[in-house]
């Protein structure tokens, strides 16, 4: 591999790396065992949720209810828990109620044949709608079993079982993606739809389960969003929605440039929160936060742009 | 001495007065201030939180927080030796205290003026925000107040759906009930001042004047207050809550305990500091004018 | 012979445009039979029906004498009937094997789990492409970087891939050079040979009286005639094309 | 024109009269002449933003930054009007700043060739950013100018100044779009751009262009909330993001089915306006209204699909 | 005759590939002048070269004897050299007429204004069209609904309405019936007698002979050889392209 083709695959990665090892050198702890178990943990909710958005992406659906659905889902689990049902069956129940949300999603668009883009817009705001009906705007909070909270809190051994999970689902994810009939198709779907149909794949059914995975894992994190806060609140998801976008873009600009992938997400969540810690560490202001946030994302496609000599990717 | 400072929600102002106010007196002080935005979302909130205690600083004041859910937060600055004092958020076992002005009685204060100014008799038009845990109490207070006066009804309200875009929401939605209800209500009830200023434009644009109707909220401000006394304006009375003092006796607090080494219990006997909250209508809105 | 697939009476409109107005067409089993017609004769049409890929309005076609009907491509395929699309349908970023084995890609099992053989599907993608184009051998290459007779040739194994019976061609030489062309025919021929059925569109009356036995044209929207190649020279299959004269056989 | 025809291009559109009837009967002063004055006012803001959205659509691209944007710019006219400087010339530079931050995403996206979304999705970040560093959170309010108020207050004979300048905007803007040799290269870079820059058009023009559009109505947005609401404070345009993107893609189901046009987004605002004033008659709860306009917009959408049998249209 | 265009040791590689190695062509003025080749032999390349789609690597090529170097379509048409390419290019969902004045608009005043003059386009777009396909008579029809044919119609539309000195087409009659064929070239012949000169890629050795004047065979990126059509036939035109033989003349 030359080097252009390495910057082009792995370009963003290596800014990564470079910011890290600026922020390592710079920002005082930084690079504390303490604090980069602290990145790890906070990386798990965006990483998982962008994970899912990823699949949705790789069948050419964009999913912009994942947010809101997550919500939606830490809602129910919190009425349910406060409703004393047991922790275990209202986890199951919001995990049910994000693979529902995916599913309808997927329904419209591959039988009423809405665009994603409005399909999800529209149960983004239904969900949100139903949030705050459940709740009345007032958050859940109250006595939370010990054991639902260690879904968040807890460790097995040294390693704090967010992390756990984060790893188990982006194994998961990479390998389904990557290495099944399934995942491919996914791909194939995504690519050219009516190449994938012709060749005799099933491409509603791919599109469906794209959708539904990205609900599944706004399920996921709303357990854990739930159980690591010990409250469950509407919009509690809101603020991942462009976080986990940005975090999916970005990881479209490396392994297999222009194409959404699951590692790229992953790695592209860990640069946005590993950003933010490091500019808290820094003692930035809020506002520039945002600003240096907006720059890094932007300087990475373009520089994977230039060394493409084409746009990153295409959506 | 390096402060921490958290607001939950800066795009909200009374979370942007608190939060300016702690920085200003930090640096006034001679400290280093750092202020972050949770922008409204939970995790965001505690995130922040962990990180500024990774960081190290010597003392965190968060503005409008969320004590139960960041409660792991705090206990983890206390095992880090980092004095937390909050303001307006409630109180916690692992903070030093909270400021706060008893928002059940701010609510209280704002209903009780508004139904003596029409004689516990009459329409009121509501405009309320529910998302907001401070802005609802006060509606809440509101709701039972008038279960009490049953002569007064409620003829149209509108909650505000929007976050961000609110402004135009509050004028969206209330000059719609304006319209529908012309004549026919007598008071006006905000559920923060922002909103009353929205209304008040409104109502002069209906081509009322000062007195027609009393349009009564609570925040205070300098623009409230303006609006009190101005006589091109509706607004009749806020309930003034002092979050830059606020904000202010969290720093000077934080010096006390945290560097000069004075006992928490000396200070702050129990978990909240009580800050009072004036009621300021045409009688002494003099007083609070800065000019 | 007997017949292999019967088709009877199709329409298909596609909004104001009658695109087939009744067309008949009979194929016999293991022939090389020939579709031509003008520009916008409903060939392709013709072809996306028998696929799967489109639903006639009404009419109808047996298959085995069989009556079928086909609601999507991987009914046609299943059914054992595979087709070339004249509008080639690759996914142009993804690689050689990853095409030529779309909708049926071969896997493994390591420690219980189902994953992809993607050595095993490069080997395979290798052997079918070097039935026509010996030049390219990465068959991780993406379609994207091919030319448009190579992109046909990955189309055209996709296509022998899943070893159909009946094989449907809808002009698949029309972007290849002499020696690709000389190549596909050859490739057909051998179809032929090892009992497939083959339906051939081109608008090369050349390949046409070289390859096929039989040859229907369409002429907007209907048969105009089907006929023998025995004794056919280009020329005059391409003076039936031109005049539009019905005779049934000659 | 048959049945189905009529449908495919006016069924949105007939969604919308239909709405509208339901709400002239059941919602109290609804179809009051004071109240649909209101409801024209209040569409305004949201379609001028809809209709540069649209434009920057019309060429391909994403714009997401359009509301950040229009923060940004009403809080640099807040500051400078509160700094004393003349109301007019605070608006202008509230303008060129909408106006370069459409040209930074042009350049962003046409040269170094940064996704829209993403470079969007970045400029947005750092508007925000910008807004805040100004405002510090705090909103500008105070005295303001008269003759600036009534930009948004003021009435020329019967009819609102806001009234005016939409229907002004909507004129120019369908016109550009349609009947210009500008509008229909603007369409022609949207739907196959190396057909059109194979056939000599210069596209990268024609995006920046597109983009400049967006940024400039951001600019008109913000001079007429901040005199609207004698307030100009940092993320006030921040809703407009989903509702002006809802309203532009509710309006690719009419009258050019399936394509980005003004008129339709101008619709769609319409509809969407008058829905959230409509629930508020009806005494609807807030949460309501988003669950309502999920559903309106994903039934109208379905509606036009299930007639185009295909998707409604495509992105 | 005097040399219209001179193409002198043309490089260019995609990535890896090196899709041209050092090609030479020369094109008189007022000829037809075709190239062939096999597939990937680099034709679409030199052609996209030509026309501004793409930048050489190295060498270079004059017009009436001055150096140019395109570095964008547009510059190529303004230079008088209209292209239509192989992968058609054109905006499926708009109208045949907006695909053939695409880029050059006709307009008219309106107090002032000046606004799109639809009508003059779509009866100018029917006169183009009309010399290649009369079946389509709405020039309204947005182009996805046409058969392969009838794009390929639009494109050379296009490509027409630039009335430019020097026209490529870059196998304009692949998707073409035996009639569209006839009359595409019946077009190009007269492009010639209107003094035109005419690049002509084809797979089509019959076409070829039939309406050139002189061939160019590149082979895997190079200059094969350059001839005079006259005397030549199909089969022996084939056969130069089969065996690789470089004769510079016969
Ligand atoms: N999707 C479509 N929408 C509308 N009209 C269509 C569509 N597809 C094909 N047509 C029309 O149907 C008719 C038949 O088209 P078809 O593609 O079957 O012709 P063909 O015989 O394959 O032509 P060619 O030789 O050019 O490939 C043409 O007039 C074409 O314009
Ligand atoms: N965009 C591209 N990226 C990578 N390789 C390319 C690209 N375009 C063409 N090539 C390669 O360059 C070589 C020449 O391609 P070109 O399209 O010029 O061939 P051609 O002579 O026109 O072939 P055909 O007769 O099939 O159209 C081929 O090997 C092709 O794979
Ligand atoms: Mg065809
Ligand atoms: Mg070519």
């Amino acid at each position: 591999m030359n080097a252009k083709q390495i910057i082009e695959k792995y370009g963003t990665l290596l800014a990564g790396v470079a910011v890290f090892i600026f922020l390592a050198i710079f920002a005082n702890n930084f690079a504390s065992g303490a604090n980069l178990l602290n990145v790890l943990k906070q990386v798990s909710f965006l990483s998982i949720l962008a994970m899912g958005f990823t699949f949705a992406l790789i069948t050419s659906e964009l999913d912009l209810s994942f947010a809101n659905v997550c919500s939606l889902c830490a809602v129910i689990i919190g009425f349910l828990i406060m409703s004393d049902v047991h922790w275990a069956l209202a986890s199951v129940v919001g995990l049910i109620a994000g693979v529902l949300a995916g599913m309808i999603n997927g329904f419209l668009i591959t039988v009423l044949k809405v665009p994603s883009l409005i399909a999800t817009l529209g149960t983004s705001a239904m969900a949100n709608g139903f949030a705050f009906m459940i709740t009345g705007g007032v958050a859940f909070v109250g006595r939370w079993d010990p054991n639902f909270l260690f879904l968040a809190r807890g460790k097995i051994g040294p390693i704090p079982v967010l992390v756990l999970v984060m790893l188990v689902a982006l194994i998961v994810a990479v390998v389904l993606s990557t290495q099944t009939k399934t995942g491919i198709q996914l791909q194939a779907t995504g690519e050219n739809e009516e190449a994938a149909r012709r060749a005799g794949i099933n491409t509603r059914r791919r599109k469906v389960l794209g959708l539904t995975i990205s609900g599944l894992s706004a399920g996921v994190t709303a357990i854990l969003l739930t159980a690591n806060l010990s409250s469950a609140a509407p919009q509690m998801g809101g603020d991942y929605m462009l976080l986990a976008i940005a975090a999916a873009l970005l990881g479209m600009t490396m392994f297999t440039p222009a194409k959404p992938n699951i590692l790229g997400s992953f790695v592209g969540s860990l640069i946005i929160v590993m950003l933010s810690n490091g500019l808290v560490l820094l003692g930035a202001q809020y506002y520039i936060q945002d600003i240096v946030l907006g720059i890094i994302i932007i300087a990475s496609v373009a520089i994977s742009a230039t060394v493409l000599k084409q746009a990153a990717f295409s959506l | 001495f390096e402060l921490g400072v958290v607001a939950f929600q800066m795009s909200s102002e009374t979370h942007a007065r608190c939060a300016n106010a702690v920085e200003a007196r930090a640096t006034e002080l001679g400290w280093e201030a750092q202020i972050l935005n949770s922008n409204g979302a939970l995790q965001t909130h505690a995130e922040q939180l962990d990180n500024l205690i990774q960081k190290g600083v010597d003392g965190l004041v968060v503005c409008m927080s969320k004590p139960v859910e960041a409660d792991g937060q705090f206990e983890a600055a206390k095992a880090a030796g980092i004095p937390v004092i909050s303001v307006m958020s409630g109180s916690s076992p692992h903070t030093l205290f909270d400021i706060q002005v008893n928002e059940y009685g701010v609510g209280a204060d704002a209903a009780l003026y508004l139904l003596g100014m029409i004689n516990f008799r009459g329409n009121l038009l509501v405009q309320r925000f529910e998302a907001n845990a401070g802005t609802r109490i006060r509606g809440k207070i509101l709701d039972s107040v008038l279960s009490e006066n049953t002569a007064v009804q409620i003829v149209g309200e509108h909650s505000m759906a929007r976050t961000q875009s609110w402004r135009e929401d509050v004028r969206n939605g209330m000059q719609a009930l304006i319209l529908q209800q012309t004549g026919n209500f007598d008071g006006v009830w905000a559920s923060f001042d922002g909103q009353a200023f929205v209304i008040d434009d409104l109502l002069l644009a209906a081509g009322m004047s000062k007195g027609d109707v009393p349009l009564i909220s609570i925040d205070g401000g300098e623009e409230a207050f303006r609006r009190i006394k101005d006589e091109n304006s509706m607004m009749t009375a806020t309930v003034s809550i002092p979050f830059e003092e606020m904000g202010t006796a969290a720093v000077d607090a934080m010096q006390a305990i945290a560097v000069e080494g004075v006992e928490k219990e000396t200070l702050v006997p129990g978990p909240y500091m009580f800050m009072n909250a004036v009621l300021v209508d045409a009688s002494n809105v003099d007083e609070f004018l800065s000019e | 012979m007997t017949t292999k697939v019967e088709v009877r009476g199709i329409y298909k409109n596609y909004g104001a445009v009658e695109a087939l107005r009744g067309v008949d067409v009979t194929i016999r089993e293991g022939e090389i039979h020939a579709i031509c017609g003008d520009n916008g004769a409903g060939k392709s049409t013709l072809i996306k029906i028998l696929s799967g890929v489109e639903i006639p309005d009404q009419g109808e076609f047996k298959i085995d004498n069989l009556p079928r009907r086909f609601e999507t491509p991987t009914e046609a395929l299943t059914s054992g009937l595979a087709t070339i699309h004249q509008d080639l349908a690759v996914a142009s970023r993804m690689a050689i094997y990853q095409n030529i084995f779309m909708g049926a890609e071969l896997t493994r099992s390591v420690m219980g789990l189902r994953l992809l053989d993607k050595k095993r599907m490069r080997e395979a993608s290798l052997r079918y492409m070097g039935q026509l184009n010996k030049s390219i051998t990465d068959m991780n290459t993406k379609v994207e970087a091919l030319s448009g007779g190579q992109r046909q040739a990955v189309a055209i194994c996709r296509a022998l891939r899943w070893n159909a019976q009946i094989v449907i061609l809808d002009e698949p030489t029309a972007a290849l050079g002499v020696r690709e062309t000389e190549q596909v025919l050859e490739l057909i021929r051998s179809l032929k040979a090892a009992g497939k059925t083959v339906i051939l569109i081109s608008h090369s009356m050349k390949d046409v009286v070289a390859t096929a036995d039989r040859v229907t044209i369409l002429r907007q929207g209907k048969t105009q005639l089907s006929m023998e190649t025995d004794g056919l020279n280009a020329d005059r299959l391409a003076h039936y094309i031109l005049s539009g004269e019905t005779v049934s056989s000659h």
